[in-house]
């Protein structure tokens, strides 16, 4: 039995909520999976902050086009319907809330919506991209995240410890044990593991989880 | 995904009393007309919508578009930067009779107040009006030892404007200077509808030559040979016309 | 011998200091004629507000395509280079100081540069068009206007009386009697008609004009 | 008007030690890499220029383009969004020992500041950073309810950027992403200078095609093959190449 979900199955599990047609902006790195999981009768078309909307996937090796990449500097391909801009008109997309959803990752969600995920402190090189733009742009903002750190401490938490990335900007956090949701300054939980208690979910989770109406089993296939 | 509205009056179905709606065009030039005459022909219909607040450059000429609009008494207030026109008397009179409402805003702080309602920009500062009778009542800050003005976004509910290609994405491309605010109005409308010359299929738009992506249009309806204002205007068109 | 020079030829004296290659903004109706009056040699690219960049002459009568004006509802032409542009990027241009030159009409100019040119009160219907963008945006402002009103009154002032379109923005004047420079608070008369004397110069002028080095004789072809 | 330059070296010959330098490119999409190098073929000729103040949304990536420049000792000081790439190790040292400073902004911000620049808009208002360390001493004001952190505009001596075509008058067009933050830079700049993979006549580029008109540009030159950052980096290059 799923004791926790792999980075691949919380992107799958986010992928269902995105509607046929919607604008969406994946965070670079793990959110990126989610536009492999879309269910079959689905279309998002992606928005990437270098000016491009409705990217599809990679080119095979061999093929790329460094004119033609994303947030991350990977790689990409046009799907028909495509198009570009500039930068200023990106953002106007992303600030002027036109986005549907973004999806970002975290180091911290507090239950207040506050989002911590571009400093892990004063050491090192401070880089921050797009994500202070994108968590109060988009009309919906997901984090995708393991539940806890690589240490075992909770990331979802009652206040940020981290520098924050925007306040009061998450809706909904998917994480390899559950679906939370932000209501209210509370976590709620929506959905977990079958094999993981609500107790024992409790006691991973830095911040008291709410309960609102049934907490639905969070299934996803093997990926 | 598929933005395509069958008809002229499905597109116009959902706009209710008391919007705001931003119409595109600079006089004649870009003026959505066939949007404008079914918004008309349904409230002559249904009575609604009216009470409306319309944003455009201009406040209409002779009795077409946006002068039918308003000569229907469905336009509460306009905001534009210059009412006037060869033939203005439909927004001149109701204006003198204060029957209409009007907010006069300097050209480009109006293109850049609406680009800043759809780009999340809730006010900035500008050079254009300080020290005039159109800067009252706003703040004025310092900067770099001159002195600007507080100007704040403008939004609509509605955008009704005319594009030249749309795809079924609702991307799209102008004809030559009718593009003048409407790439600006898609931005900032919570829905925007277009008119367009012709309906392509996805991907037959090169994606360089993209104005307005489509993620700014909700709404895409042919017009295949929209009229041109000024052409119905040299005409004496009337709208509705007069039945004989 | 010329006593008063005509709307073309005031136009034509201020085509002479417009330089190849500048970026010029006429506003509509008289200035507009400064179009036709390049010296040869010179081709200026003209701006119209509504988002043409290089536009040209006017087409011949039927043959005029309504999609293609400039601010006054003219139909224009293109001349090889143009560009179309939305109206942000068109208030970009003039706000951002992108122009060389705009050249307006006036109802007054005050001797700090103040200019009045869009209201003459609070009766019928104000419109204000782009004037207000104008006068803050193009690095030289110039005025084209008669010396004087229909009524014999100066149009150059001490402070205006009129609503302003703008303040401290206009550097030069052309009038239907002189070319004055705005210096440092003050009109500062550089060429006048040979037929005029100073002192009837300064007699139909709100404020002082003051010299400053050799006065040239104002000689403008008959036109 | 004829805004052609003959060579890249003329193209970067102006440039004063302390000038602000705006280069486009988002990691190597875009980036002048021919410009660039061409400026450090003039520092190390002549010593100059030095002490720049790079805008870019990165910092260099591998050993070419602006990681050459830092690597030269030409950098005092990077803005930019995001100091981090696959080969991050120049800017990276060089700022853990404290030889060059960064100004780290917001990457919509970033290019909201320099359109702002562009636009005469000396200041504006936005949603992002606030509440973050990113908006430590800014000021902040409510509109309808909402904190916004006020950023100001952004402006450069110069900006360096590719472009794909570009005619006699400066109009340019671009290649997909490699547009991302030029048309922006190329209206903040006091001086314009774009490397184009073709000079063309004017009329030669569609006037609804144009991305970056004229006015914006000050000199183009043709750089007919343009190196990819990306593709020097994968070949392990170095600028200058070490003599063997």
């Amino acid at each position: 039995m799923t004791t926790r979900l792999s980075n691949a199955q919380i992107a799958w599990r986010a992928a269902q909520d995105i509607a046929d047609g919607a604008y969406v902006n994946l965070g670079i790195g793990f959110p990126e999976m989610v536009a492999r999981f879309q269910p079959p009768g689905r279309q998002a078309v992606f928005h990437t902050e270098n000016g491009v909307l409705g990217f599809g996937e990679a080119p095979p090796a061999g093929q790329e086009d460094w004119d033609l990449i994303n947030a991350g500097k990977k790689a990409i391909t046009l799907n028909p319907g495509a198009a570009f801009f500039h930068h200023a008109d990106s953002f106007a997309m992303v600030r002027g809330g036109h986005l549907d959803v973004a999806i970002l990752g975290a180091y911290q969600v507090a239950q207040n919506g506050d989002l911590a995920n571009w400093s892990t402190g004063p050491r090192g090189v401070p880089a921050v991209g797009g994500a202070m733009d994108l968590v109060h742009g988009a009309k919906r903002v997901a984090v995708l995240t393991d539940h806890v750190t690589k240490d075992g401490m909770p990331k979802l938490v009652e206040s940020c410890t981290l520098p924050l990335t925007g306040v009061r900007c998450v809706t909904r956090v998917y994480t390899s044990l559950a679906v939370v949701d932000i209501e209210n300054d509370h976590f709620v939980l929506r959905e977990k593991l079958p094999a993981i208690s609500l107790d024992e979910l409790q006691a991973v989770t830095g911040a008291r989880l709410h309960v609102d109406g049934e907490i639905a089993d969070l299934i996803v296939p093997e990926l | 995904m598929d933005k395509r509205i069958p008809s002229l009056a499905e597109a116009v179905a959902d706009i209710p009393d008391g919007a705001t709606v931003m119409i595109g065009g600079f006089g004649g030039s870009g003026a959505p007309i066939e949007l404008i005459h079914a918004l008309i022909d349904r409230c002559l219909a249904t009575g609604s919508p009216r009470d409306l607040t319309v944003i455009n450059n201009n406040s209409g000429n002779g009795h077409v578009g946006i002068a039918a609009l308003i000569e229907q008494g469905m336009v509460r207030k306009m905001v534009c930067s210059f009412p006037r026109s060869a033939d203005p008397r439909v927004f001149t009179e109701k204006y003198l009779a204060g029957e209409i409402g009007l907010e006069l805003v300097p050209q480009g702080t109006l293109a850049e107040r609406i680009r800043a309602g759809g780009a999340g920009i809730p006010a900035f500062y500008t050079l254009t009006a300080y020290g005039t009778d159109l800067a009252q009542g706003k703040p004025v800050a310092e900067f770099e030892g001159r002195q600007y003005v507080q100007e704040r976004w403008l939004k609509a509910d509605v955008a009704l404007i005319k594009a030249e290609l749309g795809d079924h994405h609702g991307n799209l491309t102008y004809r030559m200077a009718a593009r003048n605010f409407s790439p600006l109005m898609a931005m900032a409308a919570a829905r925007t509808i277009v008119q367009v010359t012709q309906v392509v299929a996805p991907g037959c738009i090169d994606p360089e030559h993209v104005v307005t992506p489509g993620i700014f249009v909700d709404g895409v309806v042919e017009v295949a040979n929209p009229a041109q204002e000024e052409a119905l205007n040299r005409a004496n068109a009337v709208y509705p016309e007069v039945q004989a």
